[in-house]
């Protein structure tokens, strides 16, 4: 036996997006953003987006470019206080927002992953996150259930992938990337170096190959992942 | 019968193979094919069984036998083991049967007040891959079908089982019930429709040999 | 007010320093020191906030501040982070806060029509972490109570906030409500009472300064 | 800034366990059980403990020697099949013994370990696993609450560990050892080696530290582990 080869044209790999697909985005702030591929969906145009992120980028940067070429109806996140343009479209109505609790965003990924149903849990059960969720006791206390998330699509950044699709990432860079590319029917990821099978330990994999359908190399760094000089 | 099973094994395919017969299936399989085994307990890419002199203490399959990794194996943790297989990454899995009813529906598991170690991942591995593929002999040891209209004994899951590999026939599961495909050379039709305890769809024409 | 802060943390614990005030009070703790820094983006074992040049474009914190690891750090994923602090190893959060009621109650997260980006991690920061200490003003730029019988924004969560640290007091929530314990060098009580839009339960005898 | 050090004497650490704990165990057959610091509780004797583990081992081997010791009231686990003294006392009624899917064990120690209250799942949804388990429909499909497990200590066994408890596992020894990790009030780790802080790389740390409270570094390795022949 040996383990196939997953690399591919990243035009062929985005072009499988259809429109109205819900797409999950790795990353937390820049690292582990795929700005590549979202930029390939940029060029491809995949309109009626759903997309699941940790956060909307700032503006001019990653998801952004998405969202300022309306082909965002809905975003489903935890925070999106760096991006100016995201809170207007939230504030006038034109873009769909929908917030959860960073943790449970990550858990109910995770458990679209998982192949479970939902998770139960008593995080937010005071705020109006709990607004319409089910409810349902555990051991004689409230809780409540959050349900699981799956995306037609997941776009991951890795550090390095081999040609069958094992991931590993570095830094803080990993964040929602492993979850999301357990979560969704077709998974696409970019990676710094593509390796030979064997190059990576397999101890050391951090997203198992099965999980991956297509693996992207990147023949340059986006200059979006560039040390931003912040005011302190 | 299992050269036969090897072959349901198409390429790019990541499979789970059950403890007993199943496992001997990737002994058929080339060198170079293209598939990723998966074992439950927390490996990508399995590589050949291990004599005990070379075997690595902290590297078996779910079955407990030492195996090996090949280029491209990756560990994990036993949650992300199944999450492979919930999450319809695990394409087709190949299982024992007590018993398998003309629903599908399989019981592998338990016989009450005799022998009851536990379902361990079989529960899911019925459940959830895409495709499941039951290898058993026809019959039980005292000559009783192990196909039947309905199972007896505690199921693992139902409506699970596509395909069924006996020493004597391939049999799908359909919505009209069992149906054969083909014939172990030398088995004859009345020899499996008389060892098979529901009835038996029979193919328009000649029935393929194996 | 930040540097009695520091004073909170005790040895060995695992700490979650929100953005803003709270971030400052790393700069108070001795290099060796011995104490866990965790950021929800996925580090424990937070090192030295590195200027530009210095920065790796793929470490950074919750806030977006580039920072470093010290021997011994580890680097895992969202869900491996949340489950640290839901699971009851979190030790210490310190966050800022809109409003604090004289229950424990922490708004902190969104001013309806005016400013609504999500409540990021600090649900699960709040409601979960063993102590919650908030860092704030005592009063708002309009001069307004932080502290209240009552939060009148959306809260972050219920009866989670131990201890406020303000520019003009330390303060605990007890059962009786606001309980003063400490005032900055300087303030008399009754500014404190002023400033406070909840009955303040006032110490027996002296009040320590800081 | 410092990380504290955990390394602990294992008669201290498991002294900490009370009679009628419960208590987690990582491996799944050989690999990955903490044979050491087993042979600790049963020298130290403690009683009518629930243990929650995949499998029972085998005669001779790990938690049997617990069983045997008359310290097991209830085992929660998978599959007991390669333990005939396990079969025969559950069937005898002097062991209470739950049994659950194998994922779905993991998934609810997993729970326990992220703070969850449950899972919601169809597995086993038409077997007698369910019974008696709450039913809920997500979606219109029918699905069953797992209450997520904690302990009141876990026995981990880790391949390296550093003196702060970041821990990584070798090959199919990982198995349920890091959920399990995550997933107790007091998690005890025996480590093949114990490093000086820094010679784990932070990319590649298996259990966080965090989650740790007492390392043991292993003086010898249990002759328990040795490759087994056993009959084709």
């Amino acid at each position: 036996m040996r383990l196939p080869d997953k690399t591919c044209a990243i035009e062929d790999a985005i072009a499988r997006i259809p429109e109205g697909a819900t797409v999950m985005v790795g990353g937390f702030g820049v690292p582990g953003t795929p700005f590549t591929l979202i930029r390939e969906l940029v060029r491809q145009g995949q309109r009626n987006l759903t997309i699941i992120k940790n956060d909307a980028n700032e503006k001019g940067m990653g998801i952004d470019h998405l969202i300022a070429n309306g082909q965002v109806a809905r975003l489903i996140t935890t925070h999106i206080g760096l991006n100016p343009r995201a809170i207007e479209m939230l504030n006038a109505g034109h873009l769909a927002v929908e917030f959860n609790a960073q943790g449970i965003l990550a858990e109910r990924v995770r458990a679209g992953g998982a192949g479970l149903k939902a998770i139960v849990t008593d995080i937010g059960l005071d705020t109006e996150l709990a607004h319409g969720k089910p409810r349902i006791e555990i051991g004689g206390q409230p809780a409540m259930v959050e349900t699981a998330l799956r995306a037609d699509a997941a776009l991951i950044h890795a550090h390095r992938a081999d040609v069958f699709g094992n991931l590993d990432y570095v830094a803080t860079a990993r964040n929602f990337n492993p979850l999301m590319a357990m979560a969704s029917d077709l998974v696409i990821a970019e990676a710094e170096a593509v390796m030979p099978l064997g190059d990576l330990a397999a101890d050391e994999v951090h997203t198992p190959g099965p999980f991956v359908d297509h693996v992207v190399g990147l023949t340059e760094i986006s200059e979006e992942y560039q040390v931003v000089r912040r005011q302190a | 019968m299992v050269a036969r099973a090897a072959r349901e094994i198409a390429p790019g395919m990541v499979v789970n193979l059950g403890i007993g017969l199943p496992t001997k299936v990737v002994d058929h399989l080339a060198a170079d094919f293209p598939v990723c085994l998966h074992t439950e307990n927390g490996l990508s890419g399995i590589g050949p069984t291990l004599p005990p002199e070379a075997a690595n203490r902290n590297l078996i399959d779910a079955g407990g036998a030492y195996v090996s990794t090949v280029p491209g194996s990756a560990f994990f943790d036993s949650a992300v083991s199944f999450a492979l297989v919930r999450s319809g990454r695990l394409d087709l899995t190949m299982l024992g049967a007590f018993e398998v009813a003309e629903t599908g529906d399989l019981a592998n598991w338990k016989i009450p007040g005799k022998f009851s170690p536990g379902a361990g991942g079989g529960i899911e591995l019925a459940q959830k891959a895409r495709r499941v593929i039951v290898l058993t002999t026809h019959t039980d040891r005292a000559g009783n079908p192990k196909l039947k209209a309905a199972c007896a004994l505690p199921i693992t899951a139902r409506a699970c089982v596509n395909r069924v590999f006996t020493d004597l026939a391939v049999i799908d599961i359909t919505p009209q019930g069992f149906a054969l495909r083909e014939l172990a050379e030398g088995v004859s039709i009345a020899e499996v429709t008389e060892a098979t305890g529901a009835a038996l769809v029979l193919p328009d024409g000649d029935v393929p040999t194996f």
